[in-house]
């Protein structure tokens, strides 16, 4: 064991990294709540897969490319099939590289289930599948290397802690880029289409901000302060954005809504992912108290245009990731980060180094996500017709359902799979 | 024989119940559905989705009754379900023209009446 | 009076509701029920058991209408609910003998004819 | 026309279509009911409260037949639901005045009867 | 990063913190299920809350008051909105102070939760959300001053490793307080009102015994020996009393109830939480399988009673915790914790200081609650409408359903909010 | 506390016991889903009471016929209570034996767990719990010897990282044996069974995976190399099991199903576990596109056999266990494990000390469990009555159903337990 490691470091990176990799759970839970019951598994599985599909990808190429080298655009092949990733930690680190590599990777996978949101209940699971492979690669895993990486963004000073640029901006954007080309289902804007289990959204957004101790905490790659600052501050946001939630509830419907709950979690989360190593506690709660309101009336907004981005990524990801990469940069203080000062604190630079990142990293994630979709969509036909849209993805997609009682259920026995069975007659 | 088919607030189910069993009516079937009538909807409202429910939750009750015991099962059914406000539901008669219990193949009163009446 | 009784596709629910509506009826109960008739069945896999789902999901509307609504409750059952697959649904009259409010006790035509008609 | 209703164990569901299916009934609807009549009533227990459910699970046939099917139709439920012990269920045959086929408009006998028959 | 700082530590309280986080989604999914469907999204709602507002009110004020200063009776406010609190460990601690707050900080959140268990299916959400951040203050800070923050009880002896004091007599009799001014729900003793999912309750139970690991594991505040010993006894406290409810059960029913194995579950975790880091591993199971005893009579007992304590919290926290304090008076041992010794082992004293604090705080958690609650109800109505309770706290607190089908739903168009919709003309 | 322990192992440690003691429920949950919701609480309280059941019996006598000394067949009885299991570490180890002890125990609780896996829907559960009682000493424990307490597997250099031998092999051979003792449910092959909330399995899946993490990663007892080597490889060997899978199905019914993603996970996770600390990554992917193989085949073939062994132990635990335990035989490396080297890496001996272990054990926890279960039979009747498997094991075994809507459940008063009620009359 390399003497650079550190036992309590490594330690808590293996926990982070099992954290992050429970959050994609989660967040199947809870995009499965927000659909109609005859979508529920079709809409987990989008997220399952990421778990499948983006695990294999980064460890073949999407690592080498995010992490290999300093080169501004994009990394290299030395680590292509985790080639020489092993027990040394990566440069100044103190955790083996192969956790580092698996930490990274729960990232990517989360992010590509987080687009899923913007085209559930229509779209085939045959070109998500697709969509997935080729999206973890050549937009995550370019904007990780952007500002992970050692990228250009990177370079020129962009400050994201925890993936405001390549998880979250990344996400939101992409899912606009998504709903538009994949289009709205045959019933949005003219009926409502609600959320079939409120418990699953509740419970997901709970495993999902438990998780993000791990997202945030972990991205400082050790237990150093700059962690511990991200993880309290993982705490104190999104309490600070439920409290703002329930009052736009109450002046808005004067109730205040679980759905609207589960949803202020995430956005707190997401707000202080980038910030969450570079602001105080103090700074982190206001974010939370005001970041909210933006994201809040984009979730109003949205559903009153025709674009229907289903789970509504772009409020909750896309404009939240935005808002707090703006954010950090009037509020970052070098006396808690150690690195680098907000405008607030006399570098305006800092700001203009964000605005930059939060101009091209979603102008990137929603021009390439475009194009690749529309190039999927030339291969394969991209949505379910009109008919099994009608009866559910579960069906047509999976062959299942998420609640089955049985009844009218005829074994089928393998000899006679294609008996003509008893209950075939026209009605 | 009648179908007597009654349709209450859930709340009420219990004591639909038990003004059906001070009746001696002995056997009855209930479901859930869902009905719409003269409430007034329900405003929900899911992120940035407001909607109407035009439809509020009930208990359909389903009795088979031989003639004499139409009235007081109407009776403990509209005596159990009664709130006075909108919404308690309805009360629907049916004919009935046979009734056949599947155990011992006996039908008509002799399914749905309760023994020695 | 009669009893319609409408069995329709779930994803038509709401257009037969709107149908009804737009025909004036004022008080219906929808149940779900699972159907089967002339479609095919839908072939399930879990795990190494493969099955044939013989029953499709179909949504039950039961409609207490006056004689004189009955021939438009009927036909806006059929309208909202046709698709022209096979599947839609079926529709069947069963005479009703008696209905009551039982907010009010008002009996047959006062307690299922909106009012004013 | 007939209105047939059976109401039988879950458990039994599976048989009672079959049975069903090989008297070529070939349209029906089932819905979940939980029933109240003979059978002795489970006793819960939940933390500190024990309760008495008074319900058991049943599942509802409606099947809609040409009068020439009746018989059967009420054969076939009995034979598929019976096992002699209490709790088997009813079956219940109502008058029926129409019957419409909402694809294709059909009524009556050409809405309930299989092709050919 | 100060030199006192162990990262081992750290990585060991940042996992414990999360963990506690955890645990206040895994109480809203146990209740939620106990409840009736129409009730479920208010009932996780109280819970969920908690995480904002407590969450906020222990920043803000409530930390200061517990943690500044050894003054008997409460702290100060130097710490007033996280001030001066950062890098540098608490006294002699070896994790950063910003971990400690959000350590303790999760505590006061899931304390605050725990009590709702009270009132839920009729107590007015708003009325809640007031309650919630007065008592997490007054009423919570103060007994973790006395207990943790070096008051009063812990300057005469008293023993209390992970809350007995603050968190589970503290949540258990201020239950029966709120109980008793609130009232019983209408049909209270009339009706039987049961758990509508148990699926719900076995989960939530599973997430909270997880959660627990870091509640009484981390109270060391290390990874020491008195945290190993807690967190081994956190396992063995449970099983142990499972195994005894499960007897009792087969007494009293001749079956094994699963709603009661849930409730074992969190019965042993509250025995063991006061003295899970004095005791010996052999004494914990003794714990487990007699203090099991008393906390069943009690949920046996209860519902005979016209106090409508919905959830049982006094039994199953009050009365758990009560014992678990009293014990370790008996049963604490030098040679495994290195700190005092109970009557059973010569020290007759412990005992007396743990009988001290278990009359003082059940008495002062009632009081103040009880006083507490009738002042927010002097300035709010408490519960719900008759009408309300009988619909469902769902559609009336939060304009929601927990469980939709979305048949009947019409889409209100923004522009006609107001309109007059095609579905509400008189039936 | 001693010098020899290191925080951050232990920190590790303690998360990983955690993370174990998790998957049980998560076990429970995926099992509750695979059923039908009569028998929902049944098969979810067969894994929660193996949570006190085998919890007690580890802490009593397992642990010490497991790890006291180092004889061939079986431990000695110097550990029982617990007796002088303390703070000092365990040999060279770096945690305090107490956590070691809790970690195992927690190993045993979950292989006790998977079995009831066979014999859901139908066995009584008074005798699951003796015959759980008498399973984890008897067969656990043994095995548990000789692979991980130095017994003679080990001895004759078996290599087994995490519990090929005494969790999957076990656990898989011994649902065989409990299946065919058993005997199938009443409508078996006669009627379609189906999972009654897929959701819950997919949930409960990824809830395994997490803890899975802590089961593998934890298995090195520190955070040395082996414990990082086995982390990952938990990440990358179910994500290629899933591709597989998904390919598999598309090949059998052109479609992807949400239950056998599901399955994958876990045959992923199990595939890892014993070859985790010891193959490279790229062998761990190698292992889950190729291992998924056999265990897809036999899941499919079981179901047309007599055999109902109900939930597939045999094939995701049995099968896939034994897969990975023959594979690591083949690509140990030295270079990555410091320890051995596999037949592709130059040492056939190895791949003759994996056959043993891959004969030995299975044959050793069928016939021990045939034999206990027999004689659990030859005490008490194991399976319910065709009457009560009809109405469900909820209602007979437990007295309370999953989900209750509360329509005609009469209140009985205490004092008229016995009163005859309202609705006894006959119909
Ligand atoms: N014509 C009808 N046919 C079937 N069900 C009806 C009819 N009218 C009312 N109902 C049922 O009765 C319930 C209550 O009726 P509603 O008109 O709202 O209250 P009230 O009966 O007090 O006037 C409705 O929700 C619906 O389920
Ligand atoms: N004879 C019947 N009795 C009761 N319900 C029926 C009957 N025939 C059909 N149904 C219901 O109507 C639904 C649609 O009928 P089906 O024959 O499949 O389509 P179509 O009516 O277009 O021919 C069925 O799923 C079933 O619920
Ligand atoms: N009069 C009735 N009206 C409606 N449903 C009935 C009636 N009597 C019985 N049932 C239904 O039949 C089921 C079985 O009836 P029960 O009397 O328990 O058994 P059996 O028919 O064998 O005597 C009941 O649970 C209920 O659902």
């Amino acid at each position: 064991m390399s003497a650079a490691i550190d036992s309590g470091d490594t330690a808590w990176l293996l926990t982070a990294t099992a954290l992050v990799l429970l959050m994609t759970v989660g967040l199947g839970l809870f995009y499965a709540g927000l659909v109609r019951s005859k979508n529920t598994l079709n809409t987990f599985m989008m997220c399952l897969s990421a778990l499948g599909i983006a695990g294999v990808t980064w460890a073949l190429i999407g690592y080498s490319l995010a992490f290999d080298g300093e080169a501004a655009v994009i990394g290299g092949l030395d680590h292509v099939a985790l080639n020489g990733v092993g027990f040394e930690p990566r440069g100044e680190g103190t955790v083996p590289e192969l956790v580092f590599m698996a930490f990274q990777g729960t990232f990517c996978i989360i992010t590509v289930a987080l687009v899923s949101g913007a085209v559930v209940e229509r779209m085939r699971f045959g070109a998500w599948m697709v969509f997935a492979a080729l999206w973890s690669v050549l937009v995550y895993a370019v904007l990780a290397h952007w500002a992970f990486g050692g990228g250009w963004l990177a370079a020129q000073g962009t400050l994201d802690f925890a993936g405001g640029v390549p998880v979250e901006m990344a996400s939101g954007f992409a899912a606009l880029a998504a709903a538009l080309v994949v289009g709205a289902r045959k019933d949005y804007g003219r009926q409502a289409l609600l959320p079939h289990n409120a418990v699953y959204v509740l419970l997901g957004a709970g495993v999902l901000w438990f998780g993000w101790f791990g997202f945030n905490g972990g991205s400082g790659l050790s237990t150093g302060d700059p962690s511990v600052l991200a993880f309290v501050n993982t705490m104190l946001t999104p309490a600070c954005a439920l409290l703002t939630w329930f009052a736009l509830d109450l002046v808005r419907g004067r109730k205040v809504t679980a759905i609207g709950a589960a949803t202020a979690i995430i956005v707190g989360c997401v707000l202080i992912t980038p910030a969450s190593g570079f602001v105080s506690p103090g700074w982190a709660m206001v974010l939370g108290f005001l970041g909210a309101l933006p994201c809040y009336g984009m979730i109003v907004w949205r559903p009153r245009t025709r674009v229907d981005e289903t789970l509504d990524v772009l409020s909750a990801h896309g404009v939240a990731g935005f808002t707090g990469i703006l954010f950090l940069g009037l509020v970052a203080q070098m006396s808690w980060n150690g690195v680098a000062n907000g405008l607030f604190y006399g570098d305006a630079g800092q700001l203009w180094s964000q605005v930059v990142a939060a101009a091209v990293a979603p102008a990137y994630a929603f021009i390439a996500t475009f194009i690749l979709i529309k190039l999927v969509g030339a291969m394969m036909p991209l949505r379910a017709s009109e008919h099994e849209e009608a009866v559910g993805m579960d069906v047509y997609a999976h062959g299942e359902e998420a609640y089955v009682t049985g009844e009218g259920a005829i074994l089928v026995m393998p000899d006679d799979e294609r008996r003509r069975p008893l209950v075939a007659e026209p009605g | 024989m009648k179908l007597v088919i009654g349709i209450v607030r859930p709340e009420r189910a219990n004591q639909v119940l038990e003004a059906l069993y001070r009746a001696e009516v002995r056997g009855l079937s209930i479901s859930r559905v869902q009905g719409h009538g003269g409430e007034l909807d329900r405003v929900e409202t899911y992120r940035g989705t407001t909607v109407k429910m035009g439809l509020a939750e009930k208990v359909r009750f389903e009795v088979a009754v031989s003639d004499s015991f139409v009235e007081r099962t109407v009776e403990a059914l509209a005596e159990g379900a009664r709130t006075g406000e909108v919404g308690d539901g309805k009360i629907f008669v049916v004919p009935l023209e046979r009734a056949v219990r599947i155990r011992t193949g006996d039908v008509d009163r002799g399914a749905v009446t309760p023994v020695g009446s």
